[in-house]
């Protein structure tokens, strides 16, 4: 655990030194609300439309945030002296994982808050305690995933396309059940319950995704 | 007493695809003795570091290193070798000290270590500042700090000395020098100066041993030969 | 020698390929609502089926590449993947052609399987540009590994997921509740899809073949040529070995 | 002229070494409708919404080809040396321009046709002569701003960030224009007539911010 | 006659920020000839060298160089500067062959050229591998082949031998040497190479000239004494 620490903790300087991921991700996903509102020509969506938007911005901003996971390991070979160092190779899923895991919480935090005001039809508040469960979830299956995707494509030569070409469709399950979850959440008429059924499949996404992306992880890190 | 030696390759060889960048290479040093490696432009040298670091496996042959077999046990001899290679290893947007500090955690070493070697190595001034904005040689100081943080046993230096002013060379001596009393391999392009501090030299040509002796009974006439 | 028992594989394919032809056009019963164009249905079900399969089978390739490093798993498995992908392009055709046909539309949504045809479709038409954009062919083995393990998972996870996210609208000839498939039908069927994959491993069988032939063809060039005469590889999607060092795997 | 060519050859020789830019925008289109089918929830679309799917999808596909157009000439330092060339440093805005408006061309024809297959509520043809205009005239603002953006990341430390944050809200209004001005094309009666006055602000956006970006472009690529 | 000298430095400085790297420089080179510039490691000579190669615009003072002023008429003297520095200045994804013809073609020169020095600098075996994939010190060679492809009139070259191997170095003397008969800068952190082949040579400390004098009237001595 403590190599994990010292890799997130280091993460965390590197983004609170030159804070580049949570803005852009942030900005990003605010941007893209005003872009669906003009786009799709709605002021107010609800129900799946409104989990869709939601889900859709989400997910496209933490392809950003994954993008540039591994990027500071790469620059001037800082990851090679990692890699020497006596830790165990898992230690830095956790770390890149748990990176990630919090970037997206808060960049949650904040687009929730802008979704609210922008363009959800609803008030945000009796959808709260469903959404947080259904996000967490859902920042399991990103994180993990995302880990691994990030790590598959710093070694290439074509990182930004690599991300978004292997991540977005291996994640598409991941958003069909959030987005399933989600809907009832935003109905028109006030939240309904979320069906057990798509939690389900979302469990099982990060339960064999999160161990696979796990069991694998360290053959990436090998010459 | 006869204890292991420190380094120990037997046939050792490294393809980049079909490149053979290392040809049956064997070589064994005993602890406490510094090889340096020579060799043309494109030989092999920093391979055969890279290797030794564990951060390259052989594709053939059988390495050992500080007694554990590569790559099988690699794990048993990180955290005990130390590499400074041509690039710095360091994370371009956080300081001098914030990398050491950060390797320091890694290797479970206390804080005093890394103002330690920021002082010796005379970066206190500018160890705030992000690693990106610093020269070329104060970069490659940092770099230095970075290879011995952990107190190796065996370290491994690719043309340490590029890039450094005479007095920055001078004042990296003690920590990568022969007087640090580690088992070193080091890699030049200077044949009077890598003799004077080798006890094996290894001469490597297109990846194929050229020349493996002691350093004592190779003049600097037979170093100039390998770059013919 | 890379051969053995291709023409054996081969003859077996084409038998059971002849075969399922007659079949299908002298022997299954012409369908009541859907005439004539219902036979693309032992075509397309077939491929579809096949190609959910040899993904899934190339995962296990690829788990075995990487437990023993020995990089002939990894040619099983870029193979098996290459053909599935040129297998998925058909499926979709057909099955466009199908919905054509009888839908009048050449793509609908509320149909899992096809649908989820699609997504994997997306993803593994990833694997090529993975493989081409690292060089070190160890590394590339190694990594092509890694997404073909998640692929292999991530088919089934993912017609879960999209089998439960659309409804079941339109009648299914196999598997129905209505009673299924008439008797013929379902033989001819079975006889299908015995063939379609017949064909699949024989080119699988031939690809990998002549990839291991050309592989030794360049390893004995090298050897008695030197090294420098050969040209370099440059970069490629496919598997590459090198082999003229002494001990190498 | 001469340099221009120059720089477009080498990207062309860099892209057919590695085509990365065009596949990759190509098969991002085709997930985002998939993540757009399921995400909100519709089999097809039509009017204001179709128009608003489509062109957000070419939109993140553009930024995706925006983001690397500079990309070979930041590793090494190899810009600098460009730089110091006795070239007129508005050749590479034509070079860079020229390309992206050459891969989005390219992009469209097959991401169009796999709207109309996917997701377009109504048939293709009769909207393509009214479509094709407002592509071409958005494709000019992508590839002018766009090449205008991308020299301006590839400065910064955060490239694959400033691209979409700088760029899609510099896009907005073009967007905007193009949406409502494909809305009426896509219509479930048939296609409408554009609205002249949209085609006007799009082509206002072209020739203010094209010219703007070739003005200021210069002042870019100096220290 | 009196010919303009090629470099005319007068008072100029430059920041990073708030961290001054060069003040008040003020030097004149004349045609032909070599101006070594010594000092300790972020002293400021690499800034020094972009700032003669119109990479940096000089933030105080005025600079001619061949005759121009900088920032002002820094387009009439691109095309006749040439630079080598601390990175290659190379597209990793290219070939050193396809490097070159890049620039030859945007300085509107014959692909001879390419072929004479990829000849010349012994590349030829190597010239179509990407630069990627190259050895450190075959790099530099493609690096120096760049920086002398359109022939200019200035040669700035920031530790142009280091990573060379002495082979290496005597290959591309010819090229960037006293013998190619340019007006060069160069760094140096060998005072006694570098003065051998100084007509000036300039000593920097903190971006402060310290030390400007015919190469003829310095010795060894005084440039180690720039490290103190
Ligand atoms: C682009 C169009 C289509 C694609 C990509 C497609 C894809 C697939 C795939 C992947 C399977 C295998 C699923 C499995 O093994 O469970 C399948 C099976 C099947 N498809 Fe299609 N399909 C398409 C169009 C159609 C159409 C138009 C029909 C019917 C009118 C159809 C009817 C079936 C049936 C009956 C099966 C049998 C398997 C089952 O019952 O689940 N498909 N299709
Ligand atoms: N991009 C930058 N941002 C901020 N500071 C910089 C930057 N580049 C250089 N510096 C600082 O400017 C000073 C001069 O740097 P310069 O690279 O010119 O030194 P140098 O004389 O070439 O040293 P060396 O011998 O180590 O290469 C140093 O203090 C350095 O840290
Ligand atoms: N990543 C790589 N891919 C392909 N070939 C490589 C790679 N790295 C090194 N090589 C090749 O392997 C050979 C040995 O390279 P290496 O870097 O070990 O040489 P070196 O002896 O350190 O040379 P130098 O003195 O120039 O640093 C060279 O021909 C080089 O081009
Ligand atoms: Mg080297
Ligand atoms: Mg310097």
């Amino acid at each position: 655990m403590r190599p994990s620490l010292a890799l997130l903790r280091k993460d965390l300087l590197l983004e609170r030194r030159a804070p580049e991921s949570v803005p852009a991700m942030l900005l990003f996903s605010l941007t893209t609300f005003v872009l669906f509102h003009f786009g799709i020509g709605r002021d107010e969506v609800t129900g799946s439309l409104a989990a869709g938007v939601l889900l859709v911005t989400l997910l496209f901003a933490a392809i950003l945030g994954i993008n540039r996971l591994f990027v500071s390991e790469h620059e001037e070979g800082g990851f090679d002296a990692v890699l020497m160092a006596p830790i165990d190779r898992t230690a830095f899923f956790f770390a890149k994982a748990g990176a990630l895991f919090v970037f997206l919480v808060l960049v949650e935090i904040v687009a929730m808050a802008g979704f609210s005001i922008l363009l959800l039809g609803v008030s945000p508040w009796p959808t709260l305690p469903g959404l947080i469960l259904v996000l967490v979830l859902l920042n399991i299956a990103l994180s993990t995933v995302g880990t691994l995707v990030s790590a598959l494509a710093i070694q290439t030569r074509a990182r930004d396309l690599i991300v978004p070409l292997v991540g977005l469709p291996m994640l598409v399950p991941a958003l069909i059940a959030a987005a399933r979850a989600c809907a009832p959440l935003f109905a028109a008429g006030g939240p309904g319950s979320i069906p057990g059924k798509w939690l389900l499949v979302l469990g099982l996404y990060d339960l064999v995704f999160g161990l696979l992306a796990y069991a694998v992880f360290e053959f990436l890190l090998e010459d | 007493m006869a204890t292991a030696p420190a380094i120990e390759l037997r046939g050792v060889g490294r393809r980049y695809g079909e490149r053979l960048a290392l040809v049956d290479v064997s070589v064994s040093v005993p602890a406490g003795a510094t090889l340096v490696v020579f060799g043309p432009n494109g030989a092999g040298k920093s391979t055969l570091l890279r290797m030794l670091a564990t951060l390259l496996r052989p594709h053939a042959g059988s390495a050992r290193i500080l007694g554990e077999p590569l790559p099988k046990r690699d794990w048993e001899v990180r955290g005990r070798i130390g590499l400074l290679a041509h690039e710095g290893m360091l994370y371009r947007d956080l300081s001098a000290r914030e990398n050491l500090r950060f390797h320091a955690r890694l290797h479970k070493l206390p804080e005093r270590r890394v103002e330690e070697l920021l002082e010796r190595s005379e970066l206190l001034p500018r160890a705030n500042d992000p690693v990106r904005t610093l020269s070329r040689g104060l970069l490659q100081r940092v770099a230095v700090c970075r290879s011995v943080l952990h107190d190796p046993e065996l370290l491994l230096l690719d043309e340490p000395r590029a890039n450094l002013d005479p007095a920055a060379r001078a004042l990296i001596e003690p920590l990568i020098g022969r007087v640090s009393g580690r088992t070193r391999v080091v890699t030049s392009h200077d044949p009077a100066g890598g003799l004077a501090e080798a006890d094996i030299a290894l001469g490597l040509r297109g990846g194929r041993t050229e020349l493996l002796a002691p350093a004592a009974e190779v003049d600097t006439i037979a170093i100039e030969a390998l770059y013919r | 020698m890379h051969g053995k028992g291709l023409r054996a594989l081969s003859l077996v394919t084409f038998a059971a390929l002849a075969a399922t032809f007659a079949l299908v056009f002298f022997y299954a019963p012409l369908d009541a609502d859907q005439g004539f164009i219902q036979k693309i249905f032992y075509l397309h079900v077939p491929v579809a089926i096949v190609t959910l399969v040899a993904y899934v089978v190339a995962a296990g390739f690829a788990i075995a590449h990487l437990r023993t490093g020995n990089r002939q798993w990894d040619l099983r498995s870029y193979t098996t993947i290459h053909i599935a992908l040129i297998f998925n392009i058909v499926g979709l055709v057909t099955g466009s052609i199908w919905a054509k046909a009888s839908w009048g539309h050449w793509w609908v949504w509320d149909e899992p399987t096809l649908v989820s045809f699609l997504i994997v479709f997306l993803l593994f038409a990833t694997y090529q540009p993975l493989r081409f954009s690292i060089e070190d062919p160890e590394r590339q083995a190694r990594y092509a590994s890694v997404f073909s393990i998640m692929g292999g998972a991530f088919v089934p996870l993912n017609f879960i997921a999209v089998r439960e996210a659309t409804g079941y609208v339109h009648p299914r000839v196999l598997a129905s509740t209505d009673g299924g498939l008439p008797g013929s039908m379902a033989f001819v069927f079975v006889i299908a899809i015995i063939s379609v994959a017949l064909l699949f491993a024989t080119i699988v069988a031939y690809e990998i073949s002549s990839k291991n032939t050309s592989w030794q063809i360049r390893a004995l060039r090298r050897r008695a040529l030197g090294d420098d005469a050969v040209t370099p590889l440059g970069r490629t999607a496919a598997p590459t070995m090198g082999t003229s060092l002494r001990g190498a795997s």
